[in-house]
């Protein structure tokens, strides 16, 4: 399964990824291109990854959600020029209880933004762009991170 | 002497002003003797002192060693999500 | 807003209805009907609700959730006869930060199965059929319950 | 004497036969007295010692006061999501 996409996600299709008729629970998460970042406005960004390494990184955390709880999980992750409110990120959890779902769904997720190679762009309002860097400054990073 | 092939990417890729540099090095050859070559270059001053490498697609350590066609590449911090 | 629907559930839709241009995260839960209950298997089922308390009870979880966090919550129950797979019910939650977002979901789904006045006609693989009682064995619902 | 009105939802109008009943009881009349009148009728036993009542779209207890044009409604367990 691949993970990275240029096209936009459809939550509603990955949803349906994960579901198995045994199955009575999925819990998602998406992340969308907000229109601030920094105290900054931002207009678009755009995406790029390592993709072999990204593609790769992204099965390992799926596989071993799947190996921790029993469930299935789907990542996508999208690349290129995105806008406000765009879906930059999904992942879907199937389960049979909703316990394990909403814990496997934050596990993904958290291991997505720790461990995948991606990098984000930002284009502002005030025509100038910078490369998001997390590790730089803190603060800002827990205050403004999704 | 040996010859890699690494790869920049994101922010990296437009400090070096390339997406793949080749970089000359002693055997055995070490990720830190790579990047301290890298950090030479022009605009390599901007590189954090222990850059993050990716060997054959893994993080690796900085005395960790490196072989000729190994896959290479250069992380700045991730920003994905 | 109008949370109860005889028509299937659009989870992509539902997400589009939370996001607002500052939140960059929509946390979501769907059930779907399960192949299996109680030990029995189960062919399709069919939910009614008393509709007036329905509205005001999820309403109201909603508005207890907006107030508790900075969030944005859409809630849909579906009524009707479901078959296998289909998406019961669907919780999604817009916040500027996921740890609120996924605490929310879970708030929201448990309160929606605590309180919203709607009950579930089981039909089983074997022609017979049955109301589901969560309160008749405790241990069942335990392992059985989303 | 005062005429009531109670819906009855799910298993409860199965068990009745009938998705609303009109019941006549003393003044005042509580919640029990209304939940005790259902019980006597035919199919009524199958209910639950003291079963639940919305009255005004709100649970119930069973000493509550109700009044004539309340809206009421006996309530199975709940078993949505």
């Amino acid at each position: 399964m691949t993970s990275l996409t240029t096209d936009p996600i459809d939550p509603t299709a990955l949803g349906a990824l994960v579901i198995r008729p045994d199955h009575g629970a999925v819990t998602s998460f998406t992340g969308h291109v907000r229109n601030h970042h920094g105290g900054r406005s931002v207009d678009r960004l755009s995406y790029t990854a390592y993709p072999e390494m990204a593609e790769q990184e992204c099965a390992a955390i799926a596989e071993e959600a799947m190996t921790r709880w029993d469930v299935v999980v789907a990542i996508r992750h999208r690349l290129g020029d995105l806008v406000i409110g765009d879906i930059a990120v999904a992942v879907a959890v199937g389960s049979a209880h909703r316990a394990e779902g909403f814990a496997t769904c934050r596990f993904v997720i958290e291991e997505v933004k720790r461990r995948v190679p991606i990098w984000k762009h930002e284009h502002y309002a005030d025509g100038t762009s910078a490369w998001v860097d997390p590790t730089a400054g803190t603060e800002r990073r827990e205050s403004e991170e999704t | 002497m040996n010859g890699y092939r690494v790869q920049l990417l994101a922010r990296y890729a437009e400090l070096l002003g390339a997406e793949e540099l080749a970089v000359d090095l002693p055997t055995p050859a070490t990720v830190s003797m790579l990047t301290d070559a890298l950090r030479a270059l022009p605009g390599g001053s901007a590189l954090p002192a222990q850059p993050v490498l990716a060997r054959n697609l893994r993080i690796a350590a900085p005395g960790d060693l490196i072989e000729p066609g190994d896959a290479l590449a250069l992380l700045p911090p991730l920003a994905g999500g």
